[in-house]
């Protein structure tokens, strides 16, 4: 324990010389710190701080020091975090690298691809995305088409994928793709390749929110050289699910954020009004009280979960139940900040509505897709169903 | 579907097959990415018109058919299906019923046959907050000589732009949340002192706020009576909120209808998704909501065209069961389409969008809950 | 129309001289007029107004004249109804001879069996049980198990029933049983027989609520003589799945009732207390409305589908959903009953409570069977799902 | 489970090998076939004390373990699973609490020692009215002489029967509906001018109402401060749902894992039942609802022994998820055991009893919705 405080003590020293003071603002949506090459950074600290923050390895702290991470045990990384949250810093990097592909690389891969992709995902320096779903290939992920043929040296891939996030704004895409066509589980291989190759194009999908998070990509004769391909040939499927593990864990630790940030009742407050002391529209008051209710029950569950999972030194069966809820309770906020608003939610641009309104209606259509990424809610039932409750699958 | 009459069996076949070729959903799409600032097709208006959609509750002293509410609420179900953007409602249906029931013969010799003819659009001014509730109107209405002026604001009022007609609900007396001392007014679009503001909802319907500042009327420009308005204004209302309901019933069907077909279609590990039972149970118990609703929508249309005296329940019953029907529907509708449902190319954004404000406009589920209780006594 | 009018003139002045005047009381539970061998008639009159009607066919107004019926058409016997709906009469039978089976051997028995079983049927001489249901069959009706071995002139029944209605009451049972153990639905035989043959065991079943309407039926070595198989040998599970129509139909047509017979709001304002006009608790109030609201609906809808069908001449399609409304709506509304009656509505027996209070208790208790017996709701939600809804069964 | 010290999970397992020996739901079918009258049975209720269950929040000094709410929660847990009835939650919870907060050296010294043993039983008798609300608390506390008389009545108080030591709230000034003007009294089961008569509940455990008239009790019968009892009272009542709540969770926990193994081995139509997507949805969000309501009954139950400032919210959190969830669990298991479910024979019915029965005690979900919000401010 006196380690740990001579290490938080040495943490606070640096961030107190190195946390840029402009970044004690607040953060926009366009300033998020995704890092690429195609990064514009609008306040050059920030750019700062995710290189002070990466030259320590600190934005993939407990990563091996030998592929730039932080070399941090799970305590001192707890205290970096601890440190971090007390002067509320920015995060210095946001990345798929870091929370999805990081973490298989350093469990499936050669030694050189480690050496080759792991540091420039620590300094913020490629941005990745994630080529999983295609068109026919939603929640039966497995029945995906993407073909990559044996070409000796390479593969060539030709294939559609969707609901790539951010595809545009990405350097290079962990892919799956088929390699065999006989199988189904069996046949899918696990490939790295760079956005910019030839044959390679991603077009936004304009959501009913108005935003573009997600593209249609699609591959025409794209070759990708075998040194990038993860794992063994036609063995992707364990990596795809193990890296879906960490996706659902990333989703569920951070719940599903959004909006303009407003407290329900304040904004019923606000837009109802207040008779005797409570709501005016009391069917209202019952129902925001109801889903205060769960919402509080659901931040008590995901901190028990943590608790549970850290002493019985494995998941305890709480986790499986948050994605779900997360989005569960995400929907109905929105609906009921939606209705609380009144014709005030009912904005879509233009005069006569708030920033903030217009915010929290684009924010409310938004939420729709949080039972469906990640895995829907009806495959979240199923898994809870099968794996949890261990009730058989139907024959 | 029955209970019908020979015309009224005619006037939905006609309807359903204009909307399909006329005014598919495509049609509300385009409306939106032009930028409509009215949010409608004057084509399309001219055309109901032309089919005499507009004048199905006006007497025939007056140009229309009055086959009455039942028979126009079968056709607001249809345009319902498409999402067509029409003044139907608020014209025909709301305007044609203010001034029907509370106009003198002038006023109906005056407006009644231009709606009757689409060559008007027209449109009912109540609320002033986010919520709807005509008693706590506030706009003042102030004698002046012979007439009144008129100050104040009125928001979310459909077709409120484009409305050559206004039906005013003003406060002549007593204080905002009282029913008495309310006053029905007629005020020309083009109104001195009437500024309106074009309002851009997620539906990409036409809709406004208006303010009003010093706008003067005359002694002839008062619909029904002096200070007792709001009877008049709430059996307006509640014609207002049964043809909303036909329609919400309308786009309740078809997204159904929609999303049923793509639990048909779409296979995911080697089976259409319809097969999967806890979909199906939700698809039987959406349709269960759909007919409950129905139900209640045909009912609340009868009792108006009866005269009955349970119009007022009957016409929350119908709002509030479309209302919680068309929320629940077009969430699963985005929900059983998964992530394509979640691409504005793909109308399920649309029905959500169209579902929303629907379920705000002339009182929402919640509201309505509470006035039934309130009307059966307790 | 005229000849209807001169009828319905008829019906009146055989009503105002044949309806007993002591029956203008309102009926208690214990004297449902269920006729047969066993009933106890509390009142005298009940027994006439029974033999009245049953010697004018009336107890079943539409069967044909030749086996005890009243012979009207569908216009007469409304206007009968109607009638008897204005005078308020009691009705003069209840019979599961009447509404399940004597539809179904109206259609399937031979000239021989309608003879004999219709009459007594008509009159109440004879009362009814259904023996359908196994403990190892319940919505998988066709699993059963209770063989009939063929011995020449009669079968050898063995196995158990459950569920089954008033089995201790009645005077025979129409059962299916196995006649074909290689085939699942061509193994079903639809038979007749009586109650009092040696073999029959019924023991009545306490359920939650305290009450026993339903036992478990017993057949040991039972020999049914042949005659007493309604349609082809084998060919049990078409009359079994009509006879199930015609007891939906009936379960849809009279609601659920059972209950004090208070009105919920009434209930509420008496335990609950109203405020400024509105009930105290304003949660449940607006619960309340939700659910008056639904029970409006429902009631509504039943008479659309009837209006629709009647136009239509064939079901409408709101006729699918009325039993799982029906049942839904019920539960519903007890369970508000409940929740409104607050600790009065928790007393099993004994002082502290009045006696509609433990009624509306049991009749709680009773609900939760609605959505079980005659179908489970599970079951008409796939019914509603692939016959109405066209879905696929899951393969 | 986790976040238990050494103690705690030796509690547990101990509390769970002994319902599950001497105390399985056939316990209370029993107490309730022979008509018990008190409705828990002496026998059992003399082991808990000698297992320390009744001194689990009563100070060393009085007897007891003072091992915390948490500790008494997962018993209670441990007893809800299979029904058990007995006065531990009435006694060793509920009066130990009052005295603990309320009494006086004298009062502790009285009666605590007793409650550790299990010598006593001990009720709080607060409702007066079909529907839990304290501030309506009308039963009058008069001065005489150097006491007080009181004359009223109480209803469903638990061990309300059997108890030695009531704890009653009565008004000494004030008017039914006000917070202000309360005050608790010790009253012994034996008082003259008391009269108790057994309510005979649908969950078959003890209860009572009681009748007060001129019942005289000495000054030193008041706990707490004259007049200023209702926070008291409340405090109580907050460890009181909070441990109720524990005790639900347990039920619901049980009655859902009798139903998932009625899922896993009922077959009908040639599989499992469990293996229907339509039931496995609908368990997976009934073990969703239990997870979260657990949740908030051991964060009620933490706050309670951290004294902390949030417990007023908390325990109105909890004992509202814990009703919510019981509810739903009791409903779905009749249902999803299908006909064997709806007879006396099988324990779903004995489950949805005392479903009900909890759900009312100390204020229903309603009842703490409406604390919560006002609690939050709207």
């Amino acid at each position: 324990m006196a380690d740990l405080e001579t290490f938080r003590a040495e943490v606070r020293d640096w961030l107190a010389a190195n946390y840029p003071a402009s970044l004690n603002a607040p953060m926009s949506e366009d300033e998020a710190p995704w890092g690429g090459r195609k990064m514009v950074w609008k306040n050059p600290d920030a750019k700062l701080w995710l290189e002070r923050m990466g030259a320590r390895g600190w934005t993939a702290p407990t990563w091996p020091k030998d592929y730039g991470g932080g070399g941090l045990s799970a305590e001192e990384a707890r205290v970096l975090s601890q440190e971090l949250a007390r002067i509320h810093a920015r995060p210095a990097l946001m990345s798929f690298g870091i929370w999805m592909l990081g973490p298989v690389l350093l469990e499936y891969a050669t030694e050189d691809q480690k050496r080759r992709f792991l540091p420039p995902i620590v300094r913020g320096e490629i941005r990745w995305c994630q080529g999983y779903s295609e068109p026919g290939a939603g929640s039966d992920l497995a029945s995906l088409q993407t073909r990559a043929e044996d070409r000796g040296d390479h593969f060539l891939i030709n294939g559609q994928k969707v609901w790539t996030s951010y595809a545009d704004q990405a350097d290079w895409i962990f892919c799956l793709v088929r390699t065999d066509t006989t199988k189904k589980h069996e046949g899918i291989s696990f490939v790295l390749f760079d956005m910019t190759s030839p044959g390679v194009e991603a077009r936004p999908i304009k959501l009913i929110s108005g935003s573009s998070p997600f593209c249609e990509t699609f591959f025409d004769n794209v070759k990708v050289p075998k040194d990038q391909l993860v794992g063994k040939l036609n063995g992707g499927w364990e990596i795809a699910k193990r890296l879906l593990q960490y996706e659902r864990q990333n989703i569920s630790a951070g719940g599903f954020g959004g909006g303009a940030g407003l407290e329900l009742e304040e904004v019923a407050k606000g837009y109802v009004g207040l008779r005797a002391g409570k709501l005016a529209d009391a069917d209202l008051r019952a129902r925001i009280a109801a889903h205060k209710m769960d919402a509080k029950a659901f931040a008590l569950t995901v901190r028990r979960a943590e608790t549970e999972s850290k002493a019985a030194k494995g998941p305890s069966p709480a986790v499986s139940i948050i994605k779900y809820a997360a989005a569960s309770l995400n929907q109905a906020k929105h609906e009921l900040m939606l209705e609380a608003m009144g014709t005030k939610g009912l904005g879509w641009d233009g005069e006569g509505f708030a920033p903030e309104e217009i915010r929290e209606t684009r924010a409310w259509l938004r939420s729709k897709g949080n039972s469906i990424e990640g895995g829907t809610s009806e495959v979240n039932l199923n898994v809870i169903a099968k794996r949890v409750l261990g009730l058989l699958d139907h024959q | 579907m029955s209970g019908l009459n020979e015309e009224q069996v005619m006037l939905r076949d006609a309807a359903k097959a204009w909307v399909d070729d006329k005014s598919p959903v495509a049609a509300l799409r385009r409306l939106r990415d032009q930028g409509s600032q009215t949010g409608f097709d004057p084509a399309a208006w001219r055309e109901m018109g032309e089919m005499g959609w507009t004048g199905v509750v006006i007497p025939e002293a007056y140009g229309g058919s009055e086959f009455g509410y039942r028979s126009l609420g079968l056709i607001l179900e249809e345009t319902g299906r498409t999402l067509t953007a029409s003044p139907l409602l608020s014209t025909a249906l709301i305007a044609a019923s203010a001034l029907n029931l509370g106009g003198t013969a002038a006023q109906k010799e005056a407006w009644l046959p231009k709606i009757a003819a689409a060559e008007i659009v027209a449109g009912l001014a109540v609320d002033e907050h986010p919520h709807h509730d005509p008693a706590r109107t506030a706009l003042a209405a102030t004698r002046e000589g012979d007439g009144f002026r008129l100050d104040g604001a009125k928001t979310f009022v459909a077709e409120g732009l484009a409305a050559d007609l206004l039906i005013v609900a003003a406060r002549t007396s007593g204080e905002p949340g009282e029913a008495s001392g309310l006053t029905l007014f007629l005020v020309e679009g083009a109104a001195d002192g009437l500024v309106r503001r074009r309002l851009q909802l997620i539906d990409s319907r036409g809709a406004a706020d208006l303010a009003f500042t010093g706008v003067r009327v005359p002694a002839e420009a008062v619909l029904g009576e002096v200070d007792r308005g709001f009877d008049l204004l709430e059996t307006v209302l509640d014609r207002a909120r049964a043809g909303l309901a036909a329609e919400m019933i309308g786009t309740a069907t078809q997204a159904f209808e929609t999303t049923l077909d793509y639990l048909k279609n779409r296979t995911q590990f080697g089976q259409a998704i319809g097969a999967f039972q806890a979909l199906q149970h939700r698809a039987a118990k959406m349709f269960t909501e759909i007919e409950m609703a129905r139900s209640c929508v045909y009912a609340a249309l009868d009792a108006i065209d009866a005269n009955a005296n349970d119009v007022r329940a009957l016409a929350s019953l119908a709002k509030a069961k479309a209302c919680d029907t068309l929320h629940l529907v077009s969430n699963e509708m985005v929900q059983m389409h998964g992530g394509i449902g979640m691409t504005d190319a793909h109308d399920a954004g649309l029905y959500l969008k169209r579902a929303r404000v629907a379920e705000a406009l002339y009182g929402s589920a919640s509201w309505h809950r509470d006035r039934y209780a309130t009307l059966l006594g307790f």
